[in-house]
């Protein structure tokens, strides 16, 4: 059962994220904790993205979407920090 | 002159009682309802700008009290731009015509599409609450920390108004790309589409993309006034600018979520009675997207003395100067457009070409805001004002009210008359100019926006501006007179009364209720006028019956 | 027309499947703007009052934040199954996959609100008028910091109970819904679950996790 | 001027011929542009009338040489006015040295001044013509905004930051002063009046304002008041910088980064201590954030500023 196998790979790899996020928050890692966290977050957003949501099966379109919000949040994000 | 029943075949003719048009997922009547409430709305806002306007004529604060003032441009601006200007053409003509345009049956989410009219409602009622509670003395830009420590009005069910009308314009924006999208007519290819669909495609893309902004900064404000969450307490060390940030990062494309569906509306107006094709359509098409898009990039003029710094002042100005290049041809491309044409002037025609007059004086009086150090000098005073409401009212407005009068015929099946209609959009032309024309003198001497009283030297020129504000409100009057008359007692309108190509015109007016009765397929790209070579006296058959 | 689609629009169920998730996927992103401005505000004050937000942090429970993210990842776990169920057409399971799913959603905010409840004892709610206690260096700026804490849990919260009732809905209605329709139901839900987790995968480690170390 | 009925405000400081040499080239080129566009477009609405005899064959509905030139053409005076609107602006940047600093506190619905002597005015503000004067702005509750149109300024007072702007009169005059970002009730009655005297006049004013304590003074006094001397004096037990000479100088911070002590960076000091440490010092300085408000808040900067006599304030952007 492929898609079973799928779902259950991407649940198991989003535990071993979160745990590995919770763990790395308890070490010093000399103001990188942050930018780890982060990463691990957004790690975790494509596992859920491709795997549950299969964003990678749904033609262009979901795809552009994304990458729509993606350019929009960095165009609302970039602007506002030169703004200040 | 016809009292024969309507077709049944009509869309119109579907059922009649309130369940009929309270319940129904036709986009049509959809339509009718979003018009019916957004007129409600737009003589509301009127009528507080009338009021302040009679208001203004004499210096002193005499007819009513500050508080009062504060309330009536705080209510004029919130009902205005969101429950008229944002939702007036893409929910009343876009929903209308969009499907019909690309030979679609429906929009693609047709309960959607209700339920953002009942959304809409719900949100109208928290603004009218709040209206009838006593208002709202924030400006429409519902600044922090006045808006939320020292506004003594209904800040909270203003802003919740508007918040759940946000929902209703994001599901009207999802609706429209995605029928956009998926629902094009064989053979009806992107360049093909009437430059009107491209702009209802940009116009949705911003209304998803921007409107959850506001929705965000007037949730904290909410938040913050009912429960105490102080994000924006500059006590806190909350940052007010950075609610300007956010409000502008919605409210500077909402500009463009207002214009761009006026724009659509002129390039097809323009053509239909020039009998030409319109001019560049790929780069007028193309344009619109641009806008879309470089709207996000230069909200930060609106902050230019805010003390944001003074590097990003210069590249928003910069910015802000490149995002007048597509308008600037965009109106080049029109007046093109009646080159070698053969023109006629019907009311839709003479809209046209005073939006085309207003909307390019109103966006050159831009560059004098884009440009850094006059904006210092005038920005917040009148100069803004006038300008804004050249593109608003002069742009947005004058091209509804084209847009309306262009598709009346289909809309309601009745022809409405010419007379008058000439009479009105003349009316209102020269109102117009007379109220807002001023405004421009006015700033540039210093006069402030949002002031109650005023120094006494510029009464004359406030008292021009009074003037023109009651004729400006008879050129609004006259349509709801005439339009509303023509329902049920103008001529039975053809098909395609104008001879003007796109798909809306090949069905029956008013069409039936899943708008084809064969599915179109689409051959030839938009605006062939010159190519089926139609002349003047085979379409304009209603001549003699306006009078 | 044809009961196979729910729009008059579409002529056949696989255009209007493929519409579907688009338009889904366009509101997600619409959503995804809506929290990103929020986060904006809180990343700016972060970066201005940092030794403040880190000791308010600390005053989170780790335990149970660790716990309600586990809950929530699990709920999409179940609500990614429940779609694969109705892809092979499997009702029953589908259905205990979505039941669980509500009841995931449930207990993540049952602990939601223990949470609240025990910041509301210690005074650490700024919330309503209640008075803020806080003991550490920078009382003003950690206030802010659980102004930040409440307003977006509150609103991710607003956004799971919205889930959780348009489960409750769909079940309610599930037996009298055609096959096409529970599928095309389940699919649309599912993404909109997904999303709210999406959130809170950003939120967990943005508020609970400042410098724990 | 005509009638009575005024078309352009009173040009009454250094920048004000040059901001309107700009607006009024533009106003030209617009009326210009304006104009042709509305002349085209009625020409060809009577030449292309329906029915009319004008030749209408050829010509395909567009042009691409021409759509380039346009756009191009569009473009390039865009970035002209670009530039040179910016380049003036800039100048709110950089005022000329030897500036009078004025204190100037926006509160519902009054402007409250302050001359570095002390004097304290309500809704006036006098300054002499001649010399320049950078308005220091401060807001105790909600946004407002310092304008003065004949001198072409505006700034806005933001809570909870310092704001500059500067002007060199040069016209002796009464002139209009508002409040341009709405606040409230009163907004439009927040104003009054600047008056622009010759420097004798003005010293003459001043004098006979009688001489309260300067403003560095009061700062000074609640520099000891606060307690802020026991830690920052040179004899203190406690380490902490000392601020002789500090504003305009550049500090380097614990975390390796340097920043120049602005009205920013000492406001944020007092306000929010933690945020940037100097090097070599350990964060022990509380916070004051609520204990002194905006007005105070002006002293004390005054009184640190006094601590450095060369440095002319230079009105750094807020941050």
């Amino acid at each position: 059962m492929n898609a079973l196998r799928k779902l259950t790979f991407g649940y198991f790899a989003l535990l071993i994220l979160l745990a590995l996020t919770v763990g790395s928050s308890l070490l010093d890692l000399g103001g990188f904790n942050s930018s780890v966290n982060l990463a691990i977050a957004a790690a975790k957003a494509v596992v859920i993205a491709l795997l549950f949501m299969h964003l990678a099966g749904g033609g262009i379109l979901p795809r552009l979407a994304v990458a729509a919000a993606g350019l929009w949040l960095a165009i609302l994000f970039g602007l506002t920090v030169i703004g200040r | 002159m016809s009292t024969e029943a309507l077709r049944p075949t009509s869309y119109l003719g579907e059922g009649a009682g309130p369940a009929a048009w309270l319940l129904t997922t036709d986009h049509k009547r959809v339509a009718w309802l979003y018009l019916v409430s957004l007129t409600a709305f737009f003589f509301l806002g009127g009528a507080f700008a009338v009021l302040m306007r009679v208001e203004l004529a004499t210096p002193a604060g005499d007819l009513v009290s500050d508080d009062t003032y504060n309330r009536l441009f705080s209510l004029h601006g919130i009902i205005m731009v969101w429950f008229f200007l944002v939702p007036s053409i893409p929910a009343t003509l876009g929903n209308f015509l969009l499907p019909l345009m690309i030979g679609a049956r429906d929009l693609a989410f047709p309960r959607l599409n209700l339920a953002s009219w009942y959304v809409f409602i719900l949100g109208s009622a928290f603004a009218l609450v709040s209206v009838l509670a006593g208002g709202v003395d924030t400006g429409w830009t519902f600044y922090t920390p006045l808006s939320t420590l020292y506004a003594n009005g209904f800040v909270s069910m203003a802003a919740l108004g508007v918040f759940i009308v946000g929902f209703s314009t994001i599901m009207t924006g999802v609706n429209f790309i995605v029928t956009i999208h998926k629902l094009r007519a064989p053979g009806l290819t992107w360049f093909r589409l009437p430059i009107f669909v491209w702009t209802m495609y940009a116009t949705a893309l911003v209304m998803v993309l921007a409107t959850p902004v506001l929705a965000a900064s007037l949730i904290l404000i909410v938040l913050e006034r009912v429960f105490g969450i102080g994000i924006f307490n500059p006590a806190l060390g909350g940052d007010p600018l950075l609610f300007q940030h956010l409000f502008w990062f919605y409210s500077h494309p909402a500009v463009y979520i207002m214009i761009l569906p006026g724009m659509g509306v002129v390039s097809e107006v323009l053509p239909c009675f020039s009998r030409r094709p319109l001019f560049g359509y790929k780069a007028v098409a193309l344009s619109s997207m641009a806008i879309a898009v470089f709207g996000f990039l230069v909200w930060g003029h609106h902050m230019f003395v805010s003390g944001q710094s003074a590097y990003a002042g210069v590249l928003f100005s910069f910015l802000s100067f490149c995002v007048a290049i597509p308008s600037a041809i965009k109106v080049f491309n029109w007046s093109l457009t009646l080159r070698k044409g053969e023109i006629t002037f019907e009311t839709p025609m003479l809209y046209a070409l005073f939006f085309l007059a207003l909307f390019t004086f109103g966006g050159l009086a831009g560059l004098f805001l884009a440009a850094l150090a006059i904006d210092v000098h005038v920005h917040a005073t009148y100069f803004v004002v006038a300008h804004f409401h050249y593109i608003m009212v002069g742009g947005m407005v004058t091209a509804y009210m084209a847009g309306l009068h262009f598709w009346w015929p289909k809309l309601t099946g009745r022809m409405y008359s010419e007379t008058w209609g000439r009479i009105a959009a003349t009316v209102t032309f020269l109102g117009f100019n007379l109220t807002f024309f001023p405004q421009f003198v006015l700033g540039f001497l210093g006069m402030p926006r949002r002031y109650h009283t005023y120094p006494p030297e510029f009464q004359f020129w406030h008292v021009l501006s009074s003037a023109g504000a009651v004729v400006l409100a008879v050129g609004y009057l006259m349509p709801l007179l005439y339009l509303g008359w023509s329902m049920f007692r103008g001529a039975r309108a053809p098909a395609n009364p104008w001879g003007a190509t796109g798909l809306e015109w090949q069905t029956a007016s008013p069409p039936p209720p899943h708008n084809f009765e064969t599915m179109p397929k689409v051959d030839r790209p938009a605006y062939d006028y010159a190519m089926k070579g139609l002349r003047h006296e085979a379409f304009s058959p209603h001549k003699d019956e306006a009078r | 027309m044809s009961t196979t689609t729910e729009s008059v629009a579409f002529d056949t169920r696989a255009r209007e499947k493929a519409a579907d998730t688009f338009g889904m996927w366009v509101f997600i992103c619409s959503e995804a703007m809506l929290f990103g401005a929020v986060l904006l505000l809180f990343f700016f004050a972060r970066s201005s009052y940092g030794p403040a937000f880190a000791a308010a942090s600390q005053h989170l429970s780790l335990p149970l934040g660790t716990l309600n993210t586990a809950v929530l990842l699990t709920s999409s776990f179940a609500i990614a199954l429940a779609h694969m169920f109705t892809a092979s057409r499997r009702w029953r399971p589908a259905v205990w996959a979505l039941i669980c799913t509500g009841l995931l959603g449930t207990i993540f905010l049952f602990i939601k609100a223990m949470e609240y409840a025990s910041e509301f004892k210690e005074g650490l709610a700024p919330v309503l008028g209640a008075p803020f206690r806080f003991s550490g260096p920078d009382p003003t700026h950690a206030e802010l910091f659980f102004a930040f804490y409440f307003a977006m849990t509150s609103l991710h919260a607003l956004h799971l109970i919205c889930g959780i009732v348009v489960i409750a809905g769909m079940l309610l209605l599930w037996p009298g819904t055609t096959e096409a329709k529970r599928t095309h139901r389940v699919q649309a839900v599912g993404l909109y679950w997904h999303f709210v987790d999406i959130v809170w995968v950003f939120l967990f480690p943005v508020l609970y996790l400042i410098n724990r170390a | 001027m005509s009638f009575g009925i005024p078309f352009t405000p009173p040009e009454a400081s250094s920048i004000a011929g040059s901001v309107d040499t700009l607006f009024y080239t533009l106003l030209a080129f617009t009326a210009a542009l304006g104009l042709f566009l509305t002349v085209l477009v009625v020409f060809y609405a009577i030449k292309y009338r329906a029915g009319s005899k004008a030749e209408r064959t050829g010509e395909r509905a567009r042009s691409l040489p021409l759509e380039v030139t346009w756009t191009v053409a569009s473009l390039l005076i865009a970035f002209v006015i670009f530039g040179w609107g910016a380049v003036l602006f800039l100048r709110r940047e950089h005022p000329p040295p030897d500036a009078l600093e004025i204190a100037g506190l926006g509160k519902q619905w009054m402007w409250e001044f302050r001359h570095p002597g002390g004097q304290r005015e309500i809704n006036e503000l006098h300054v002499p013509v001649g010399k320049t004067v950078i308005v220091s702005l401060a807001s105790q509750d909600v946004i407002h905004s310092f304008f003065v149109p004949a001198f072409r300024v505006k700034q806005d007072a933001v809570p909870g930051r310092t704001t500059n702007v500067w002007f060199t009169a040069d016209e002796p005059g009464r002139y209009h002063l508002f409040c341009a970002q709405y606040c409230g009730t009163q907004h439009s009655e927040m104003g009054g009046w600047v008056t622009a005297m010759p420097p004798e006049d003005y010293a003459a004013w001043l004098e006979n304002q009688g001489k309260g304590d300067t403003l560095a003074a009061d700062g000074e006094k609640l520099f000891r008041a606060l307690g802020c001397s026991g830690c920052h004096e040179k004899s203190s037990k406690v380490r902490a910088p000392d601020l002789a000479g500090i504003f305009g100088r550049p500090v380097a911070l614990d975390n390796q980064q340097t920043v120049i002590a602005d009205d920013r960076y000492l406001r944020d000091s007092i306000l929010n201590p933690k945020k940037e440490i100097a090097a070599g010092y350990d964060p022990v300085m509380p916070s004051f954030d609520g204990l002194v408000d905006e007005g105070e808040m002006q002293m004390l900067l005054a009184y640190l500023k006094s601590l450095s006599p060369r440095a002319t304030t230079k009105s750094e952007a807020t941050q």
